[in-house]
């Protein structure tokens, strides 16, 4: 059965709300929108995360910042945002002129403390669809990481975070750990609405030439169609063992990659590094995801969902 | 993705190119600034998954055609050389703040190094179309890495300078900023290497010569939202990061911070 | 200073014997030398690490048993082998003409008492130069993987194994661990003479036209260019705190792969995938590193061993 | 790395190519089999990082060159598919096990399905030299699909079937093994997609027609170091995993396993 790509059902319901379909920028990888709406209608997206916020003003790391790699590319920006309430006042304003652009917001900190008083901040905010919890950023030094490497210190984390949420909270998971799908149920377990992953993958390059690491914060987190399939392997095993809806991120530039990660669990995807490559990658990516649902005769993307489990 | 065809690709000194394709937007239309820079990608696949910031180096308006000049170093550069007129390529641009002309100025000085020369070219054609006059202090390592000297001829002044003296005066770009040849200059505008940019800049303060500096650093986006490309600059004893993929490259010298 | 490529000290002494330069075929890329030889003489590698070896014979997963991913691949060979018996008897002897070739041999299996078996059978050879205990390998059922992700584990296999063998000891480690550190240091403490890393990373791959995974074995291995970062980064780390060699593992290409691992801290290095890829991979990077070193000014290869680190 | 010069690339159906490149190796003196295979680097860069194995379709000994005819359908084959006339090309092989014409033999039957005709042509061409009558079996999807098929006319007989009847007759390959076909046929080769060759194997069974099956597995190194691309071979009633790549593609129908 040949379909109409227009007549495909992208959309989805995550949190009692309908989302157009399933492709949102990630974290960190689109701002706080306004760069790219100078390029096309935010309204086509899913929905959008917004880069991670912190409870104070960060400057982020020494640069260089970024490296290419073989398909990837390495970040260590050091989370550089302007704090919370800069971000209230300042930034998600921006995003009502969208009238259907569900808006997460990616928290970051050092401690739980300091998480728990940015969401009690964003309490405040009638911007705030949900929130995403960023206990996986490598590149933070103090904390950070150990949040997203230890299933006891996440739930900690999860629990005092959904204590003062007011809005769905999702958990973003770091690869960078022996068991993901334990650190996964421990999240659930503390009351995650929906887990996403993965964050990017710890790496390293050296330059040669000069003869040290080529980021001056040493090592970075690797992203990019590199880690696709422990991206891939990762939305498997997790959308396998919990019940919450999976988010996919991690390499993906097309709208086969989208399938990939939906026929492996995820019921919605999120865009990074794409959009640096080609800053159109995500309508691009959704209308490439409708036309391969066309061409194979799927009339309802949620369809997809786990279809290479059965 | 904007896709362009190539008009012409030439070889212009040892692993030198000289680029020209067709403007992704309408110039004519959308306008310009010299100083800003072109993203391009080395090619479809996703080995090399960045693209490579080159600085617009000649716009031509009426033929809706650019110009960039830069050199084939690593994997993606090389790629870039190897396209030939009628090829396409992905390119994003012109983007980022350029130089902006000083009205009132007299008489500005362009300092370049090395492959920072070429945004200088548009800059000098623009400032000479303003009235006013221009002089061009150019280094370079050697002859076969001097590029674009007839351009500058025909825009104002030019002392040339090279590291082994093979061309114009032996010695670094600063040797050639004395006071004779500051005296007059109102603005002075500087793309090269680092360590080039932190000497002309000591040396212009001292001279009390006003003017900006266009900064490299490597780019995630091109277009402001990975945060990558941030350079330190000291605004009103606030020492902050800026982008300089959308604040700059180019920023006034006496803001810029080298640590 | 510029010197000639034929004039540069490739060589380095490791367990007392002299290596004419640091580049060996890595295990499960190279077979057991056999059809390399046939394109090229195999004199011209430092060493060769062999197939894995189990105790008995071992039949494989089913396939597809590869997949190609962005500047990478999966693989899910699932250890076939002939049994440490025959390769004693019908592989290892063959090495015998190659008369400059340390031969290590890839020890694997499901249970600690396995590989104790398989490294006494292997006293009786005079073929063995030295053991590298692949603890990690991810596409065995049943064990396997355990052993690499467990420090107190690998502990107990490392004791065990340096209690029965009769040549030096190359531990394996497995990237898919959340602290790469503690699992070397507790290999270095009990005994390893030197360690290797990485082995391949999980990772799985959806073929969306059939809506399963591609790999028979569902999930695989991940190596080659993409995950050199990944590799680079572990080798530095493990490199600084541990003192014995380490041997650096993962999408070595060229000639400039390996002095970046050699700046990491890397001793030596395996060269797996690029193997594939062009079969004559080891003498070109093998010359293309004394090329960059003559290029450079570096007149013995060993001078670059953790230079990215002053 | 053996990189050679493309002679010719050519379109020969929809999504169909037929490229002629110059042997890696001195056919005359290496000497080859018909079934062996080439493996083919997509391209330089890193992204398609594996070899693509196609099948040897023609081999010109006194020029030294060598045809492979494929479909273009993932990213690398289509990489393949813009390479033009002098591009150079990095090509291993021919590798593999081929086809073993038996010696008494007198009539040779054919069996070959879309994309995997392309190899039967050098064998045709062998047998027929050898003095065999041949005839073949061709299947495709539908007419655009249809490839070789003046090649396989000067071999010897040639039924041609397509699904959907737009060439040749409707229906299946092995439709067209009846027994007037089979009679005097003393062995069968036969290469096309799996569920073709399970079909083909059954029904010679019937008919108690000795033959053999080429592989299509999936390939890392091609050369036997990798050990990925296996199949499962039956022989002496022991069950075990060879190499495609190495002892294959190409074995005796009997000892194919199909699970
Ligand atoms: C605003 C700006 C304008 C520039 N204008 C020019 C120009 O007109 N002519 C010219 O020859 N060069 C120019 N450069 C430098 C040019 O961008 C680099 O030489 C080029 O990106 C190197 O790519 P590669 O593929 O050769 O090297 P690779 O080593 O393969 O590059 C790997 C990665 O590092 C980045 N990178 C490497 N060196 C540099 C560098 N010096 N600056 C920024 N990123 C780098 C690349 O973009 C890529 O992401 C400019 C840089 C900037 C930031
Ligand atoms: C011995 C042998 C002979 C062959 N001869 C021919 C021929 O003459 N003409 C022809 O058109 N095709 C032939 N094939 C199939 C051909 O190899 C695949 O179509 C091709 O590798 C697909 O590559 P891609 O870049 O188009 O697809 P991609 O999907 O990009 O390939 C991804 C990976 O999967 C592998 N792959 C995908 N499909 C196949 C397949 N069917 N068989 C083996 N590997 C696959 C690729 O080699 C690559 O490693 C042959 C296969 C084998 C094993
Ligand atoms: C430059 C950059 C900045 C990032 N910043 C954040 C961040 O602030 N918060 C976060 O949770 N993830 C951050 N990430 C991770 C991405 O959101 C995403 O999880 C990861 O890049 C993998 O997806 P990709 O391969 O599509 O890029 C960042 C990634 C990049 C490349
Ligand atoms: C097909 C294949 C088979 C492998 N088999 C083994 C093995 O038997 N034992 C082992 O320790 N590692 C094995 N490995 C891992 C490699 O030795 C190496 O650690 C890994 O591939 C990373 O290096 P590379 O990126 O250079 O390939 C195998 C890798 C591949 C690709
Ligand atoms: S390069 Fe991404 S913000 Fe400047
Ligand atoms: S493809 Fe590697 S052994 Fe056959």
């Amino acid at each position: 059965m040949i379909i109409n790509s227009e007549d495909v059902d992208l959309s989805l319901d995550l949190f009692s709300r309908r989302f157009k379909n399933p492709v949102m920028p990630a974290s960190g990888c689109f701002s706080f929108g306004r760069e790219v709406s100078m390029l096309y209608d935010l309204n086509l997206l899913g929905a959008i995360v917004v880069k991670a916020t912190t409870l104070t003003e960060r400057l982020g790391n020494k640069t260089p910042r970024v490296a290419e790699t073989p398909s990837g590319m390495l970040n260590a920006i050091g989370l550089q945002n302007p704090g919370v309430q800069r971000v209230m006042e300042e930034e998600l304003p921006y995003l009502r002129r969208f009238d259907d652009l569900p808006v997460i917001v990616n928290v970051a900190g050092t401690a739980i403390e300091d998480y728990v008083e940015v969401v009690k901040a964003l309490r405040d905010s009638p911007d705030v669809f949900a929130i995403e919890l960023n206990i996986s950023c490598p590149n933070v030094k103090c904390g950070g990481i150990q949040f997203g490497t230890d299933p006891l210190v996440a739930q900690e984390m999860v629990r005092a975070i959904k204590a003062v949420a007011s809005v769905p909270v999702i958990v973003k998971l770091s690869p960078n750990v022996t068991d993901i799908v334990s650190m996964a149920l421990a999240c659930e377990e503390a009351g995650a609405d929906a887990l996403s992953l993965i964050n990017t993958v710890v790496g390293m390059q050296i330059d040669v030439e000069k003869r040290r690491p080529l980021l001056a914060n040493t090592s970075g987190g690797l992203s990019g169609p590199a880690i696709r399939p422990i991206a891939v392997r990762m939305v498997y095993e997790v959308s396998s063992r919990v019940k919450v809806p999976v988010i996919g991120i991690g390499g993906i530039m097309t709208g086969r990659d989208v399938v990939e990660f939906m026929m492996a669990g995820a019921t919605a995807v999120q865009v990074g590094t794409a959009n640096f490559v080609d800053p159109w990658s995500c309508p691009r990516i959704i209308s490439e995801l409708a036309q391969w649902c066309a061409d194979h005769g799927v009339s309802r993307v949620t369809d997809l969902v786990g279809a290479a489990k059965q | 993705m904007p896709k362009v065809r190539v008009v012409k690709q030439e070889s212009v000194g040892t692993g030198l190119y000289k680029m020209v394709f067709e403007s992704p937007i309408d110039l004519k239309e959308k306008g310009f600034m010299p100083g800003q820079f072109l993203h391009l990608r080395p090619s479809e696949s996703y080995d090399l998954l960045l693209r490579r910031p080159l600085s617009l180096c000649m716009a031509d308006v009426e033929h809706n055609v650019l110009t960039v000049v830069y050199r084939a170093q690593g994997e993606g550069t090389k790629r870039l050389a190897r396209l030939a007129a009628g090829d396409v390529v992905d390119v994003l641009g012109p983007l980022g703040h350029g130089f902006a002309a000083v009205s009132g100025d007299r008489r500005s000085l362009l300092v370049g190094g090395g492959i920072g020369v070429p945004p200088l070219v548009e800059l000098g054609r623009y400032l000479k179309k303003q009235g006013q006059s221009v002089i061009s202090v150019l280094g370079f390592q050697n002859k076969s890495q001097a590029i674009l000297l007839d351009e500058f001829a025909q825009i104002g002044d030019m002392i040339v300078m090279s590291d082994d003296g093979t061309i114009g005066e032996r010695g670094l770009v600063t040797g050639a900023l004395t006071e004779d040849v500051l005296m007059d200059v109102d603005r002075f505008y500087s793309c090269g290497p680092t360590p080039m940019l932190k000497a002309v800049q000591a040396t212009m303060k001292v001279f009390c010569v006003p003017g900006f500096l266009s900064l490299e650093e490597r780019m995630g986006c091109g277009i402001g939202i990975c945060v990558g490309c941030v350079h330190e600059i000291s605004q009103k004893g606030e020492l902050k990061y800026v982008k300089t993929c959308k604040e700059g490259p180019v920023f006034p010298s006496e803001e810029v911070v080298f640590s």
